[in-house]
C-alpha cells in the first residue's frame, strides 16, 4: 500500500489512546481533534518518540514498526516541527541550520539551504543565539530546520500556533509549494479549522484517543453527521478548473461544474485545478437571483438537508445543480420559515466573493 | 577524659599503648597516646599542641624542642634504640647477609625516607657502607615512614627492605639479616617533657625508665640504652 | 573506635550541614553572577584542593594557632587556640570541602534559568521566597550531589584533620585517623575492619540519598 | 490619571522601542501587531521583568517607575501568563496553583480557588505533573494560576494561541467575566485579530517597536488609515441596545441607532447595551433592498469613501444612515463598477446574520 | 623541583584526561538511566572518597602488587609491579578523583532534558551523534566542572600517590609530597614557596578555564 498506514494503541493513566488510520503518499493530512485528544501523542508515535504498548506503522509499503520490528526514531526519515520549537539552545540560528543539513546527507543541500534561508526571511537572524528569537522567530527556524533534513515524512505540530497571521501568510505558500514539490506527505496537527482546511486535503479526525473519521477533506467537510459541519468556521470544499482572467479586475474565473465563478486576484494559469472553500457563514439563500447586488457569485442548489444547529440556527445541506457537489449554508430558523427551506426546495446560493479562498489541491 | 596526653611517634604507637595500660593498672592515671609522624607532632607542638609529652622518632625533634623553649630542658633522654633490620618475605631470598643487595634478584628495595625518618637515613649509611649507594639508587623505593617501607615489602610490590625490628613481630615469616649496630649511628627515640609542672607526666616518663617501662619496649623489638642503676627520677 | 565513630559521624555531618547552609547560597550567586569578581571566587573556592591535605592542614595549624590573624579574636574569648579542638577540625573540613558543595550546587542553580525565576517574581515571590521555593527544588539534583561528595569526603578525609587534630581520642580521633594509625602500626586486620565497615556505612547512606532524591525527583518533575 | 500611563524607551542590537500609551483602568486593552514588533518585551517592562534604558510606567496613578524609582516585579501586583506556560517543573498542578495563592495574601484564597479551578477544568488534573500535560492543559494552569495571585493587572501574552478553539470558548467568557467582576485592567497581547475585537475594548495597535495608534477598539477598528481595516479579518464595531426576544427563533432583537437588528441567540436583558462586530468581509451591498433571502439584516447606508486594497479588491467605509456609526464591507472592484458605487451614494448593507458576534463591553 | 613540578602536570593532565573519556559517558549514563542498578553504580563511583587517601592507597598498593587481581595480567606482560610506576600513580589518582568527575557530569546531563535528543533524533542524530553535538555542549557547565575538581584534586592529592608511589624522582616523585617532605622536615621555608608557586598556579588554570567556559556558554547560549 501506498502512503500511511498506521494503527497504535497505547494506555495511559486516565487516557486511552487507539488509532488507525491511512493517509495518502502525498499532500497534507490534516489532524484535528480537540486539546488532549491525543494528536501530539499519535505523531509522537509516528516519529518514533513514544513506543505504544502495540504498534504497527508503514510508509510506501515499507514496515516502521510492527509487533516485532521497530525503527528507531532517529532511523527513520521523518521531519518533526515539535508544538514547542526545541532549537539547541547551544548553537546559534545558523547552527541549527547546519545540524539539520549536515545529517540529511543530500548533494543539493548547500544550495536549498540558502533557499529556506531566504524564504523563511532567516538571513538576518543566522548569527543570533536562540534565547534572543521571538516566539514566532524561533518557529519559523523550527520549520525551516526540519524542512533541511530532507524528511520523507513531515510531521508538524502545530508549527503555526505561535506565529502571527503575517508571518503565516508568507510560510504557508512556500511551505504548500514545498510540500508539492518534495512530494512528501505531510501530517499537520491544528486545531484551527482554517488553516487545516486551508492546508490539508486530507483528514483524520480525532477525538479521545480515537480517530473519529479519516478521509478527503471534502468529503469530511460537508458531511453534516460529523462534528465539522456543525463547527462554526465549517466549509465546503469545491473542485474547480481556472477557465480565464479578467485582468482590469483582477479577477479570475473558475468552472465548477456546469457553473462560472468568480474569485479575486489571480489564481493560476487556464486549465489549472484548483479547490476552493465555502464557509457555511458565508453562503446566504434567497428564492431568487438578485440584481444590484455586491456579491458577485450566486448559484443554484437543491437542499439535500436541514441540520438544525440550536441557537436558532440551522446547517442546510445544498447540491450545487448539475454536479454532485455539496455546499453548506448557516441561516437562521427564522429564515428557514420565511422562505420555506425544505429538503428538495431549489434555491439560489449567495457566496460572497471575498468568501472564496483557495485550497491545497 | 584522659588525666595526661602523650604524643607518640607512629611507629611507637603500639608500644606506648601497652606503656599507657601497665601505667594506668599502677598509678590509675589514665593516659590518652596520639600518634602522628614526628614532623606533624613537632609542628603540631610548637603551635600550642596540649600534649604533656613527646616520644620522638629521633633525637633531633626532642632537642629542637628544648632549644625553642617547648620542652623542659634536661628532660630529654633515649627511651629505645631502633634496630634496622633487612627483609623479604621470601624465605629464601635473604642469607642472613647483605649479599642479596649485590645481586639482581630484586627489583624494589623499601626503606623509610632518609630524609624525614631515623630509619631511612640509617639504612643509607649501611649502604653507603656496603658501598651500593650509587649502584641501587634507582631500585630504592621510598616510603614516607617506616611503616609505609614496611608496606611495600609485605604487599610484595617490594621484594625487600630495611625495616624496624620491631615491625618484625607482623612480618610472619621470611628471611632477615639483621644489620650490625656498627654500620650505622644509632636510631635514638628520644623523649621529652612539654609541660614543667606537670607531675603525672613525670611520673610516666620515670615509668618508661623503670625496668617494667624498659621490659615492654624490649618486648616489641626494640634495644635500650645501658644503664647501670634502675633509674632515678631525673626530676627530682 | 566507638567514640571514633560517633566523632567521625559528629564532623561529616557538621561539616555537611554548615556546607549548605554556607556553600549553597554560594553557589547560587556564582550561578547568577557572570562579573569577574564571581569568576575570582569560582576559581578561589577550588584552590584548597590543590594543597596536600596535611599542609592545607599545617596552614591551618598556623592561622588558628595563638600566632595567627585569629588570636587576637580568640584570645578575647579566652581560647589560645582553635587547634586540637572540635571546632577547628570542623573549620579544616569546611574550607576543604568547600568546593565539592558549591561546585555541583553552582551548575545545579546555573540550569534553572531565568524563567522560573520571571514566573516566580510575577507571583509575588520576593527573591528569598524564590530561592527557597523554586530555585532550590529545581537545583536540588546539585545540591544532594554537593552534599554527598561533601560528607563522604568529610568522612574520608584525614590529613587535614590529623594535622589541625592532633589525633587525641575521643576529642579529634576520627575513624580515618583510626584506620590510618591501624595501617601505619601493621595492625591489618583492624585495617580491613574499620575499613569494610566504614564503607558498607557510606554506601547505603550514598545509596539511600540517591534514591530519595531520585523518587523525590521522579514525583515532581 | 486613572488607568495605565507607561512610556518606555529600550535599545537593542537590531531593535529600538519607543513606545508610549495610555489604558483606561478596567476592561481589556488589547495589544496588537505583528511578530517582532515588541509586543511581549513591552509586556515585559511593565511587569519590571525588563528594564527599559528609559521608563515611566504609573497605574491609577501611582507610579511604579520613573527615572529615579523601579518598583521590583515581585512587588508589582501584576499576573504575567507567558507565551510559553512556564509552570514549576518541580511542583504539580495543584502545587503551582497554591504557589500562587499563597502569596496573594487574600482572605477569599481558598474559596476562590476551587472556583478558578472548576470554570478551567483543572480538577481532574490537580495531581498531575506538569510534564504530563498536554499544551493546552498547561495553558489553561497557567492562566489559572495568574489569576490566582489576585493581581491589579493583568497581562496576558497569547494566552490562547496554544488552546483549540473549544477550550477558548469555555475560557473566554470566563476569563471576561472575572475581569469584569475584578474591575482590574488587562493588557492582552495576540496577533489573532478575531480574538483581540471579541475580547478587548481599547486597542494598542504596535508596529516595530513603536506603537502606531492607541484608542478604543470601535474607533481603530474603522479607520481605514490604519491597517487593521485593511486586515482580512477587519470588522466595524456597532453600539447596540437590547430591546427583545423572540423565543421560538431564538432571536435577539438589538436598536442600533434608528435600526432594528436580529441576531441569534439569547443575548441579555431588554435594555442592556451590547457591541457588535461586523467583519468587512460579511457585508454585501446591494443597490436596492432584496426579498426573499435568507439574509436578515439589511441597512440602509452612505458610502463615505471607497480605499483600493490591492488584487481588485476595494474597502468601502459607509454611515449607518440616521447614525454616525461606521461600517466596513470588502468588495471587488467590479462590484464597485457594476454597482457604480461612489462617495455620497446610498446603499443597502447586506450583512449576515450569523455574522454578528457580541463584542466585550 | 623542576622534575616534580613536570611530574604533577603531566599526572594531572593524564588523570583529567582519563577521567573525561571514562567519567563523562559514566556520568551520561548514569543520567539517564533511572534504574536500581545505576543508582547502586552512582553510590558505589562516590565510595573512594569515603576511605583515606592513604588507606585507599595501601589497597592499591595491595590490588595492583603481584599478589593482586591484576598480577597474572601484568605477568603476562613481563611486569611484576604496578606500584612504584608512573601508569599505577595514574590510575591510583583516576580511582581517587572518579567521583568529582561523574558527579557533577551526570548533574549536568540530567538537565539536558529528553526534548534536545528527540529534537535530535528527528534530525537523524542516532545515539552518539546526539551525544557529542547535543549532550555534551548542553552539559558542558557540569563536564567542566568535573574538570577542574579532577584537575586540582589530582594535583593536592598525596595520600595515594605517598603510598603506590615509592616517592621516586623523575617517576612518582610529585609536588604534592616535595611540600609534604619540606613540612616534615621542618623546612617551613621551601614549603611556603612551593605552596604559594601551586596555589598561584592552580588559580591562573582554574579561572582561565572558567573564563573560558563562560565565554563558551555566553555566545552559544
Ligand atoms: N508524558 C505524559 N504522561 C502522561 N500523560 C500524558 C503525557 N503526555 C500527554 N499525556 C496525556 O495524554 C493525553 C493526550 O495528550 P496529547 O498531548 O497527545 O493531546 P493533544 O491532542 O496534542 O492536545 P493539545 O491540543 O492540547 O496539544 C492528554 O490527556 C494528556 O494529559
Ligand atoms: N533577549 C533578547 N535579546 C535580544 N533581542 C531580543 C530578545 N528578545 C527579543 N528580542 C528581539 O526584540 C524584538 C521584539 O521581540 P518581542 O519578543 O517583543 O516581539 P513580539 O512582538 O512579542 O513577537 P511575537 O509575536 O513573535 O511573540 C525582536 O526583534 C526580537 O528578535
Ligand atoms: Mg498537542
Ligand atoms: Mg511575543
Amino acid at each position: 500500500m501506498n502512503g500511511i498506514d498506521a494503527h497504535f494503541r497505547l494506555k495511559r493513566r486516565g487516557f486511552m489512546l487507539d488509532a488507525k488510520f491511512t493517509a495518502p503518499s502525498s499532500g497534507v493530512t490534516g489532524l484535528f481533534g480537540p486539546s488532549g485528544s491525543g494528536k501530539t501523542t499519535l505523531l509522537r508515535m509516528i516519529a518514533g518518540l513514544e513506543r505504544p504498548d502495540k504498534g504497527w506503522l508503514t510508509l510506501d509499503g515499507k514496515v516502521w514498526q510492527d509487533d516485532g520490528r521497530f525503527t528507531r526514531a532517529f532511523r527513520r526519515p521523518v521531519g518533526y516541527v515539535f508544538q514547542d520549537a526545541r532549537l539547541f539552545a547551544h548553537l546559534s540560528v545558523a547552527g541549527n541550520l547546519r545540524f539539520a543539513l549536515r545529517r540529511a546527507g543530500a548533494k543539493e543541500a548547500s544550495t536549498q539551504g540558502d533557499e529556506v534561508v531566504a524564504q523563511f526571511g532567516l538571513g538576518p537572524l543566522l548569527e543570533r543565539r536562540i534565547d534572543g528569537l521571538s516566539g514566532g522567530e524561533r518557529q519559523r527556524v523550527a520549520i525551516a530546520r526540519a524542512l533541511l533534513s530532507h524528511p520523507r515524512l513531515l510531521l508538524m505540530d502545530e508549527p503555526l500556533a505561535s506565529l502571527d497571521r503575517d508571518a503565516k501568510r508568507d510560510i504557508l505558500p512556500y511551505l504548500e509549494a514545498l510540500v508539492r514539490r518534495a512530494d512528501i506527505p505531510v501530517l499537520y496537527v491544528s486545531h484551527d479549522l482554517d488553516e487545516i482546511e486551508r492546508f490539508a486535503d486530507h483528514l483524520v479526525l480525532m477525538d479521545q484517543g480515537r480517530v473519529l473519521a479519516a478521509g478527503p477533506m471534502a468529503e469530511l467537510a460537508a458531511d453534516p453527521e460529523l462534528l465539522l459541519a456543525r463547527d462554526p468556521d465549517a466549509a465546503a470544499l469545491l473542485d474547480a478548473e481556472i477557465i480565464g482572467h479578467d485582468a482590469g479586475y483582477q479577477l479570475t474565473a473558475c468552472r465548477v461544474g456546469p457553473h462560472t465563478l468568480l474569485l479575486p486576484g489571480t489564481l493560476g494559469m487556464p486549465g489549472a485545478a484548483r479547490r476552493l472553500r465555502v464557509r457555511a457563514s458565508d453562503v446566504s439563500l434567497s428564492l431568487a437571483r438578485a440584481a444590484n447586488t455586491s456579491i458577485l457569485n450566486i448559484l443554484p442548489c437543491r437542499i439535500e438537508a436541514l441540520e438544525p444547529l440550536g441557537a436558532g440556527q440551522v446547517l442546510v445541506v445544498l447540491t450545487l445543480a448539475g454536479t454532485k457537489m455539496r455546499l453548506l449554508s448557516r441561516v437562521t430558523t427564522r429564515s428557514r420559515d420565511a422562505l420555506a427551506l425544505a429538503t428538495g426546495v431549489t434555491v439560489q446560493a449567495q457566496i460572497k466573493g471575498m468568501a472564496l479562498v483557495e485550497a491545497a489541491s | 577524659a584522659a588525666d595526661l596526653r602523650v604524643a607518640v611517634a607512629a611507629n611507637f604507637g603500639a608500644p606506648a599503648q601497652q606503656l599507657a595500660e601497665a601505667f594506668e593498672a599502677e598509678t590509675g592515671t589514665r593516659v590518652a597516646i596520639s600518634t602522628g609522624s614526628s614532623g606533624a607532632l613537632f609542628a603540631q607542638i610548637t603551635q600550642g599542641a596540649p600534649f604533656a609529652i613527646l616520644l620522638s622518632a629521633d633525637e633531633a625533634r626532642p632537642k629542637a624542642l628544648v632549644d625553642q623553649g617547648f620542652a623542659v630542658k634536661g628532660s630529654q633522654f633515649t627511651y629505645a634504640l631502633g634496630r634496622l633490620v633487612l627483609w623479604s618475605p621470601d624465605a629464601e631470598l635473604i642469607d642472613s647477609s647483605p649479599a642479596i643487595l649485590e645481586t639482581d634478584r630484586f627489583s624494589h628495595l623499601a626503606i623509610a625516607n632518609p630524609q624525614t625518618a631515623p630509619y631511612g637515613a640509617a639504612a643509607m649509611e649501611v649502604l653507603g657502607a656496603l658501598g651500593l649507594e650509587e649502584e641501587l639508587a634507582v631500585r630504592i623505593v621510598t616510603g614516607e615512614s617506616i611503616a609505609q617501607a614496611f608496606g611495600f615489602v609485605q604487599s610484595g610490590n617490594a621484594e625487600l627492605g630495611f625495616i624496624a625490628s620491631s615491625q618484625l613481630a607482623t612480618a610472619g615469616g621470611g628471611s632477615i639479616w639483621i644489620v650490625p649496630e656498627e654500620l650505622h649511628a644509632p636510631i635514638r627515640q628520644d623523649a621529652v617533657l612539654l609541660e614543667a609542672g606537670n607531675d603525672d607526666a613525670k611520673a610516666f616518663l620515670d615509668f618508661l625508665r623503670s625496668s617494667k617501662g624498659r621490659e615492654i619496649v624490649a618486648q616489641f623489638g626494640y634495644g635500650l640504652v645501658e644503664t647501670t642503676q634502675p633509674a632515678p627520677s631525673i626530676y627530682g | 573506635m566507638v567514640e571514633a565513630i560517633v566523632l567521625t559521624l559528629q564532623l561529616a555531618s557538621l561539616t555537611t550541614l554548615i556546607l549548605l547552609i554556607v556553600g549553597v547560597p554560594l553557589g547560587f550567586w556564582l550561578a547568577r553572577d557572570t562579573g569577574i569578581i564571581a569568576s575570582v571566587v569560582s576559581a578561589l573556592v577550588a584552590l584548597p584542593l590543590v594543597l596536600p591535605p596535611t599542609v592545607l592542614g599545617f596552614y591551618l595549624l598556623i592561622g588558628l594557632g595563638p600566632n595567627g590573624p585569629l588570636a587576637p579574636m580568640l584570645a578575647a574569648t579566652g581560647i589560645r587556640t582553635l587547634a586540637f579542638s572540635f571546632p577547628g577540625l570542623v573549620i579544616g573540613s569546611v574550607l576543604f570541602s568547600l568546593p565539592f558543595m558549591v561546585q555541583p550546587a553552582r551548575n545545579g542553580f546555573a540550569g534553572v534559568g531565568r524563567e522560573a525565576f520571571e514566573a516566580a517574581a510575577t507571583l509575588r515571590a520576593g527573591p528569598l521566597d524564590s530561592f527557597f521555593s523554586v530555585a532550590l527544588p529545581l537545583a536540588r539534583g546539585g545540591v544532594v550531589t554537593g552534599a554527598i561528595l561533601s560528607f563522604a569526603h568529610t568522612i574520608g578525609e584525614f590529613g587535614v584533620v590529623l594535622m589541625i587534630g592532633g589525633n587525641i581520642p575521643g576529642e579529634t580521633r576520627v575513624l580515618s585517623i583510626a584506620i590510618f594509625d591501624a595501617v601505619e602500626q601493621g595492625d591489618w586486620g583492624a585495617a580491613h575492619q574499620m575499613s569494610a565497615g566504614l564503607l558498607a556505612f557510606a554506601f547505603v547512606v550514598i545509596l539511600t540519598t540517591t534514591l530519595i532524591e531520585k523518587r523525590a525527583g521522579g514525583r515532581a518533575r
